[in-house]
């Protein structure tokens, strides 16, 4: 394995501090238990928090800011955060308008949140967010929650900065969920630190279609195949969830899984935007880059979102996090 | 109940002894269908709990139970983090209304699993630890009901709990990251049940050398 | 290789065509030959035109947009655009006050941008960048110009937006340059997708020290340290050619080459800090990312510029691409 | 000088085919010591310059310099593409003022080579392309000034440019991407100078064969 660390144990810590240095203009960094606010949590409006597995940067921490997160629960990498953090990170966000947990929906940030909003006396509501299609609807364990959540905690971030409270936000942010869908391909396995090699083999002529973010293998391998079977695979799966009609205003996020070089991830956008502008779909809005990562994996998730008015408003609103920054 | 018949710490450190002698196979198995963490959020919360093992045989059973549950969900976060947590925080309720027997034991211990089925949503069948967690305790209560002697109770639940881990390996998974993979998860023996197959063994074990 | 592309041959065109789709508020794409201008590009002011070899994105078209550069050209990947491109960008965006070529310090890209500039019939200047300190100050063809290419453009971009002239403009750049120093690190070369395999070899316990950003070796190879060791060595060549006083005001840039995860980037970006902190060099500024990228190496460069009031000024103006944006 | 001895979309061809058929030596030379992407810009020129080499044929020698010089540029960039490029514009300048003989091409060429050497602020021994061209470029010089027949001037120079591209080998790079490496440049012929000795070889065989 090679990394630059100084050791496995304190990667999570060190890459924290960093991350809080050179943003103290906007987060702040708690230790014991470990999550970003806001540098300034004073403002009285419904306190956002995500979290989940480290690995995903700049997810979440990197969407802690004005018109989005208010804090952020890293747990050690592709591993959920513990209960303590987010009752740690609630009380110390809260101002009294209530706590939106926004969650991806695994087994262990959904039971992890579970149990703090369980010992939290304040206020909480939670949106699951459920975003891969890769997965049947009535999987067993419901779908897994990807690179939509950006979107959803953009959104709804920008709701609860303009004033909505806790029953508003959470019917927004789940509207915008049930709105969403992704669904990501993998070039490459991932190598978590703590195992020191990649988790899984691929060969040299193979994808994973269908990956979570975790660096997992996918619902299928495949032969590697063309950007453009490639795309249309991930956009029909997408396009028979969502069904848009001509005419529809959508936001299409095009993703990257960390080692994939942005022409590519443009070249996949040019591809997406073909796939539904032929079927009369409005582009309105768009999204590139490496957001919603799995450390040094190869490969990006397509997600398109429906939107509305209302969420063009929010969605333009301003924002000001680490990793996106617009309208100030 | 309140005494602890053997000190938590021993076997804590037989526990952590064990799974440290098995990483290589409890990572990959993890790699396979899960994520890859399992074995280090074990190892994370084992090296808590050794950490705090001296204050931990100070204490009344129950309120260790506790400690360890909270320390486990702190520490180890993910699934495992959370269930594990969950299990000991409810067997620390639990065990503050029971006899220090095998029979309140073997209560104690089915509680904590129930909390695992409430917790994870998840039953026997689903690829889980509960693959192990169930037979095992399902065999320690009904052996404690019988009055089977501990020695002979131990060794038959260590067999359950074999025998329950090795089912996983068939098995389609519906709960956890494996559910993602459907039929390509088929021939894997689920991480989570192994590591609890593993420490269960290890502490029936030490329980039966130190009776001896 | 696995690359999520058509072909070799039309990556760079459907790429670029992704590039001006998802952000067609900012930019217009032209094709025959490849140049990217702002979306408007009537303001009387002078221009700024930086160009290069492709696979270094987001340099330097997704830094198009106001407050930085007026247009950028990109060649094929690591291959110097042709000067008849900046010859019909620069006509393309003319506004009668004068063209800056800023140009990173390689053989190519000097070329083709000064026969451009003997070409053009309108004044032109140009700021050669050479900022990698790899290489000593007399090397025979001067050093190479990397990742502080970027800062060059963001401050002299604010200038030039707030009306400064051609001179004006080529002295701020030089001083910038000349107050910039970089140094890079590669873990693993990258893939040229015309070549179809990695440029180089590299053993699994080894680094490349002082690489520039054309995926090529470096100046020695050494073994895999901790992130500390590789830091204290970057750092301490830079240090040692700008000599930062205590008090003295600093940006510290960490850019990652294309597959290094934020994580790690951040990490580094933590470990520079400290120590320059401990010289009590204050980080006013930084800039942590993936932004003079080499494809998909694995792999980061530092980035130290000592700051005035001036350069801080400029460096906080307002700038709206597609890669960097702030102020608005 | 204005009609063309011999179509230059022969001499096109046979160029474009010979570095194809060193295509993987020329890439894995740029890959060694350069940026790896020699092959690809050259083939990208000469790809151009067969899709037009019919309208070249046409046109006088003069003009077909500069056409190609431009094209070269346009379509190759990077520093080969400056350079070649140049080198055509300059040869087409300076062929309008000279007799389509032995004595008046060498010195259309040795002006082509000056013009890489002004532009590339290089000379010889700086493990560049001009290791194979200012040598092939002064034998042919030499051997028209002395009325050597043009098939063993060709010849001569075919040496010389062989002779110039393998001396790249042990030199050590000041200019160029291969400068950057210091002494790991050593023990690697330069790309350029490679495809230049393979081009000026290809077109000399063919010269000769024509005249045959
Ligand atoms: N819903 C669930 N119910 C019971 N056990 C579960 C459930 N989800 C996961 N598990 C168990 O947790 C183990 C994985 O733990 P771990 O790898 O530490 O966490 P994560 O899955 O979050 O990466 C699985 O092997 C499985 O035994
Ligand atoms: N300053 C220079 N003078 C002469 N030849 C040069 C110079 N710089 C580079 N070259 C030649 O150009 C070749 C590289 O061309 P190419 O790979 O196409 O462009 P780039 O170096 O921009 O990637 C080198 O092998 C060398 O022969
Ligand atoms: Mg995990
Ligand atoms: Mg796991
Ligand atoms: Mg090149
Ligand atoms: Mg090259």
């Amino acid at each position: 394995m090679k990394k630059m660390i100084n050791s496995v144990e304190s990667l999570l810590e060190e890459s924290l501090n960093g991350f809080a240095t050179a943003h103290r203009d906007i987060v702040r960094l708690n230790h014991q238990p470990n999550f970003v606010t806001r540098a300034d949590s004073s403002k009285a409006k419904v306190k956002l928090i995500s979290g989940g597995g480290s690995g995903h940067e700049p997810l979440h921490t990197g969407l802690v800011g004005m018109g989005m997160l208010d804090a952020a629960c890293p747990g050690q990498i592709f591993t959920s955060p513990g209960p303590d953090q987010m009752l740690v990170a609630a009380q110390a966000v809260d101002a009294g308008k209530g706590i939106l947990f926004i969650v991806k929906n695994y087994a262990g940030d959904v039971m992890n949140f579970e149990i703090a909003a369980e010992m939290l006396d304040i206020p909480t509501e939670t949106i699951l967010v459920a975003d891969d299609v890769s997965l049947p609807a009535d999987h067993s364990t419901g779908r897994r929650g990807v690179a939509g959540t950006l979107i959803v905690e953009k959104i709804v971030g920008a709701a609860a900065e303009a004033g909505a409270n806790l029953q508003a936000c959470k019917q927004l942010g789940e509207r915008v969920a049930q709105s969403t869908a992704s669904m990501g391909v993998a070039l490459s396995s991932c190598t978590v630190p703590a195992i020191g090699k990649p988790t899984f083999d691929i060969g040299s002529n193979e994808i994973e279609m269908g990956v979570g973010i975790h660096g997992e293998r996918g619902r299928e391998p495949m032969d590697l195949v063309s950007a453009s079977e490639i795309v249309e695979k991930l956009a029909s799966h997408i396009d028979a969830e969502l069904k848009p009609a001509a005419g529809q205003r959508v936001l299409l996020h095009v993703n990257g899984f960390g080692a994939t070089p942005l022409m590519e991830l443009y070249l996949v956008f040019d591809l997406a935007a073909q796939y539904w502008q032929e079927k009369g779909v409005i582009i309105e809005r768009s999204l590139v880059g490496n957001f919603t990562t799995s450390l040094d994996m190869a490969g990006c998730s397509i997600t398109l979102t429906l939107l509305d008015d209302e969420m063009i408003q929010y969605w333009d609103a301003p924002v000001h996090t680490a990793a996106l920054r617009w309208g100030c | 109940m309140s005494e602890q018949a053997i000190p938590l710490s021993q076997l804590i450190k037989n526990v952590h002894q064990c799974i440290n002698a098995h990483a290589e196979e409890v990572a990959e198995l993890d790699a396979a269908i899960g994520d890859g963490d399992h074995l280090n959020n074990l190892q994370r919360g084992l090296a808590t709990l050794e950490s705090m093992s001296a204050e931990l045989d100070q204490m009344p059973l129950s309120d260790a139970f506790s400690k360890i549950g909270m320390s486990l969900m702190s520490t180890m976060g993910g699934a495992s983090g959370s269930l594990f947590g969950s299990m000991f925080v409810t067997m620390g309720k639990t065990a503050k209304d029971q006899p220090l027997t095998l029979v309140g034991l073997s209560e104690v211990f089915s509680a904590g699993v129930e909390s695992i089925k409430a917790r994870g949503k998840a039953d026997i069948g689903e690829k889980t630890m509960l693959d192990t967690l169930i037979p095992a305790s399902q065999s320690l209560q009904q052996d404690a009901a019988n009055g089977v002697p501990l020695e002979t109770s131990l060794s038959h639940m260590q067999q359950s709990a074999i025998t329950g881990m090795e089912s996983t390996k068939d098995m389609l998974a519906t709960k956890g990251r494996a559910s993602f993979l459907g039929e390509r998860a088929r021939g894997h023996i689920d991480a989570g049940a192994r590591t609890s197959q593993l420490m269960l063994c290890a502490i029936a074990d030490e329980v039966i050398k130190y009776n001896n």
